[in-house]
């Protein structure tokens, strides 16, 4: 099949989690990458090598371990700062994943300041975002008396853009939207969203939790004027360990917005009655960061890059469109979401007639094939096709055609299973 | 596998799934309730008639999997008709096979039906879906004797 | 040497790291366990283990991974509760460290609620805290026109409990202190603390990211009024990762606080126009919770329980009298807090005269000595001694007479090299 | 291991310590500003007079390490009496040193006593230290400039 990594089997075997098998001897097949994505060897092996020979606080400490951890950890960052083509590293914050980092920027917009969102301004989101891109939102405009708008999105499952002069106006504040839909596979158009939203002077703020995983971002590449404002996404979505989420700001906006978190790391001096606050990056890093978790994730996006992310996204291309293809053989399927593989990300969200997507996910998973059922964190795009929850394949640069083939079959085998027919 | 599959979807569920009782919303009732388990998005809307210290009715509205329609379905034909008192130990029987595990030995007396969910308890992912209408109940039927013991303190006020 | 863990050198072949070596071929000696401890085997291969083969996100997930990885972060969860004796696993809240903590604390009080903090009020801490117990606090008395109060300390580095009566009154909502110092060592009456904010209606956050290392703590042993209503502390200083932290809280409490952060996971449901919540403790837990960190932190508190909190406890008594004893021999040596290791945590802080802190923990360092030098995020308890910074020396479980030797021998070369005298 | 320590401690480095040079606080300035090292607490309190397009004076209080306190001491020497031009380009050859992790040779003629240096950048936790005072004094510089463009400006505008 065209498209696909170069030495596929090879890749495999740089995740030992991968030659699993299930308690009846069964291969394990892993469709559940928009969850969580599976972690190299390197990545493993970089934590305990941290863990076992440089462990130490960073930044307070002036000894050998602690130079060792600072540097292990600010490399984390560099490493995260040219996978995504950040002109400045100080420019990417270390958070304890996506959501904080969303729930960071919302929350600094509703204290005083130059950018500070009150009554009668707007935000705008979209229907199709994972829920830590509504709720923050929802909090922040129930706060200050804004008001929450939102594209809705067609049939299709793309946003419906004749909204964009209602929604993005003079009083629109912020425009924040998912780059890549966790349930839909959406890929939305960044660049133009982010330029009309430039016009009114509205900040943008991209969930990238999603993309990230997928797609090259190079915001070095980005015409100024279509370049968010702001890009978050998530360690273990990108072959990293949980507990660390990147927030990367334009520098200006993050030197506008108040510090967030409060406490150490992020002061320049304390007294009882009053701080004064550090510098980016620190500034929004209170506490002990995630050391150990910087340490990983910057083997993560150096793993990434080594693939390739053009090669990884042609990789999840090719994929896509084979299971698009497999599904489709399969009676009573609905995909919800784009049907065509370019416009979309690896995440196939769909529904069989007459079985429940909880019914489905288990007899898959007695296969072996793992997927996710619910409404993965997405109620109001289910609502929109009047649904609870659906189910969802999702793969990654790990994924083989054959494992595409093992989820159709099983699904198959799902229909005759619960007699539907 | 098959056998492991059988396990969790014994024919007593699948039936009660096709052909869930006592579905629907009705009156009377004294409270309705609305759960949702957070992680799938199923839900019920559950409403409990408690007369004379009785389960009068149990009625409701539900979307959700086939082990949260059909424990919902066998739940309702446990405890309608009985003193409340008997109906909530039944629940708790219910439970206590839920969290078991797979290692409780339901019985047949008390759980009736409720007995094919015996292997639902060893998918600890499941186990939520066949508590969601039985924890509705529950709260259903305690709000219900609240409101009617409020009621009736109001009447020893007049 | 009495009171030392028994099997002290087997101990010390757990960790790791402990067998390292400056480039000059001297042993490692880890006098900086206050600032993060080191980690033992188990607890890195926990973490491995894990990413290795149960892998897959939390909660959402239903297949074979994802029951796993749940039940694995679950675990945590309870081997955490049952470490501080909390009567509930649900009280046990995850965050990405102890600062979170506390600013989740302080955020949620400045809401609408119940516990809502306002003009008039009045919030008390005090003077040794760590700035992450003293900026969230400073935050909230500011946005929220409270007023923020402190108890002072002497000479010997003891609060000055004669200001009960004048900061715990009727205005009083808040009272948070530290349980043990991390720089003056001190440990705090917290039942006798506890007991008076009590008695006026205010809650009681208590701060154990030192103490939980050190002491046994065990909530259910409490009698009520004398149990603080939050207890935090961080999963880095009691040998396991970085990026979690521990909040416990009395269930009513948490439940009258609102939500911190939005996202996926804390929501019962969402529209588009508004939100539900969970329940504890998912209510406060957005976003990927620190799964792997979960999985690092059950290990490393099963690790501890199984030597015995008692024993470690013990074990620090016993090397801090031996530090105190052997830095009372260097000229020109002043120790700032208690100088009875009975009064106090393993973290000792000192001056030396006519060296600056950052020259003499760079000389202990070319011995392979680690300290810290700085003000250990504590200014405001520097600042009560009239200077910046201090050398720390920081022992542990694994800490042994010997290696307090190395220090103090250091200290002494230290003044040679300096040309003190 | 003394050799190691020798390189960061060289002579001239512990001679400004005990003996720095131009401290205190003096008139007249255009600019006074206060940085602080966030991770260790040291501070310094830095005035700068520029007059003709000269460094006339640069003056300090500081509390910090030895190499904090040398360096600020040593930059006093560099800059003071030279154009601003060129005290920004020792400044930037200073930073040069500090950044290159002890494979940068440093040039006497423009350094000076700042060659002491040189060790320092083999220790990166002490790189900022080193740095403190040089930082304070091109923000106070920059400043000063600031101040002179807007009163001049002020001028023409009369
Ligand atoms: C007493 C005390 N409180 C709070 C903290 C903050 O912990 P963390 O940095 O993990 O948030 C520390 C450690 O740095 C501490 O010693
Ligand atoms: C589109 C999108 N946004 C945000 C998130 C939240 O990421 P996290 O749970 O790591 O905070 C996710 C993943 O769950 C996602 O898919």
């Amino acid at each position: 099949m065209e498209g696909l990594l170069p030495d596929l089997e090879v890749v495999r075997k740089d995740f030992p989690i991968l030659s699993r098998t299930t308690p009846d001897g069964r291969p394990l097949v892993y469709l559940d990458s928009a969850n969580t994505s599976q972690k190299p060897q390197v990545v493993i092996d970089a934590m305990v090598d941290h863990l076992e020979r440089h462990n130490a606080n960073v930044a307070r400490a002036m000894h050998l371990l602690g130079a060792e951890a600072t540097e292990a950890f600010e490399g984390g960052r560099d490493k995260v700062a040219s996978f995504i083509g950040a002109s400045e590293r100080d420019e990417v914050i270390f958070t304890k994943n996506a959501s904080e980092a969303l729930n960071l920027v919302a929350n600094t917009l509703a204290l005083p300041g130059p950018r500070q969102v009150g009554p009668g301004d707007v935000v705008v989101t979209t229907e199709m975002e994972h829920h830590s891109n509504i709720v923050p939102w929802q909090m922040l405009t129930q706060r200050t008396g804004a008001d929450l708008r939102w594209f809705t999105f067609d049939d299709q499952g793309l946003l419906d853009l004749s909204q964009v002069d209602e929604l993005i106006t003079e009083r629109t504040k912020v425009v924040t939207f998912t780059w890549v839909s966790n349930m839909l596979g959406t890929i939305n158009p960044v660049a133009e969203l982010t330029r009309r939203a430039h016009e009114v002077g509205a900040i943008v703020v991209v969930d990238a939790s999603q993309a990230a995983p997928q797609l090259p971002i190079d915001l070095a590449a980005m015409a100024p004027e279509e370049r968010p404002d702001v890009v978050v996404f998530t360690g273990h979505k990108v072959v990293g360990p949980t507990g660390i989420g990147v927030l990367w700001g334009r520098r200006e906006l993050l030197e506008e917005l108040p510090p967030f978190l409060g406490g150490g790391e992020m002061i320049e001096t304390v007294t009882m009655e009053r701080s004064t606050y550090a510098g980016l990056p620190h500034k929004f890093e209170a506490g002990t960061p995630p050391i150990v978790e910087s340490v990983g994730l910057g083997a993560a996006v150096d793993y990434l890059a080594a693939l390739d992310m053009e090669a990884v996204h042609r990789h999840e291309q090719a994929i896509t469109a084979y299971a698009l293809d497999g599904l489709s053989g399969v009676p009573g399927l609905k995909v919800l979401g784009p049907l065509d593989a370019r416009l979309r990300g690896g995440a196939i969200s769909f529904e069989l007639d007459g079985v429940h997507p909880h019914d489905v996910a288990q007899v898959l998973d007695v296969r072996g094939v793992a997927v996710r059922a619910g409404h993965h964190c997405a109620r109001p795009a289910h609502a929109k096709f009047g649904v609870q929850s659906s189910t969802r394949m999702s793969s990654y640069l790990y994924t083989t055609p054959a494992e595409i083939d093992a989820l159709v079959e099983a699904l198959h085998y799902t229909r005759s299973y619960f007699k539907v027919d | 596998m098959s056998a492991e599959l059988d396990s969790l979807y014994q024919e007593i569920i699948l039936d009660h799934y096709k052909n869930p009782h006592h579905k629907g919303l009705r009156d009377p009732f004294e409270a309705e309730v609305h759960h949702v388990n957070p992680t799938c998005g199923d839900e019920v809307t559950l409403r409990v008639h408690v007369a004379d210290g009785v389960v009068a009715d149990v009625s409701y509205d539900a979307v959700g999997c086939s082990i949260s329609q059909a424990s919902t379905s066998v739940m309702t034909d446990l405890v309608i008709g009985k003193p409340v008192e008997e109906a909530m130990s039944i629940h708790e029987e219910f439970l206590t096979l839920m969290q078991g595990k797979g290692n409780v030995e339901p019985d047949e007396e008390v759980l009736e039906d409720g007995i094919a969910f015996s292997g639902v308890a060893k998918f600890p992912a499941r186990v939520k879906c066949a508590l969601l209408g039985w924890m509705a109940w529950k709260d259903a039927t305690g709000q219900s004797l609240d409101s009617q013991s409020i009621s009736s303190q109001g009447g020893t006020d007049d």
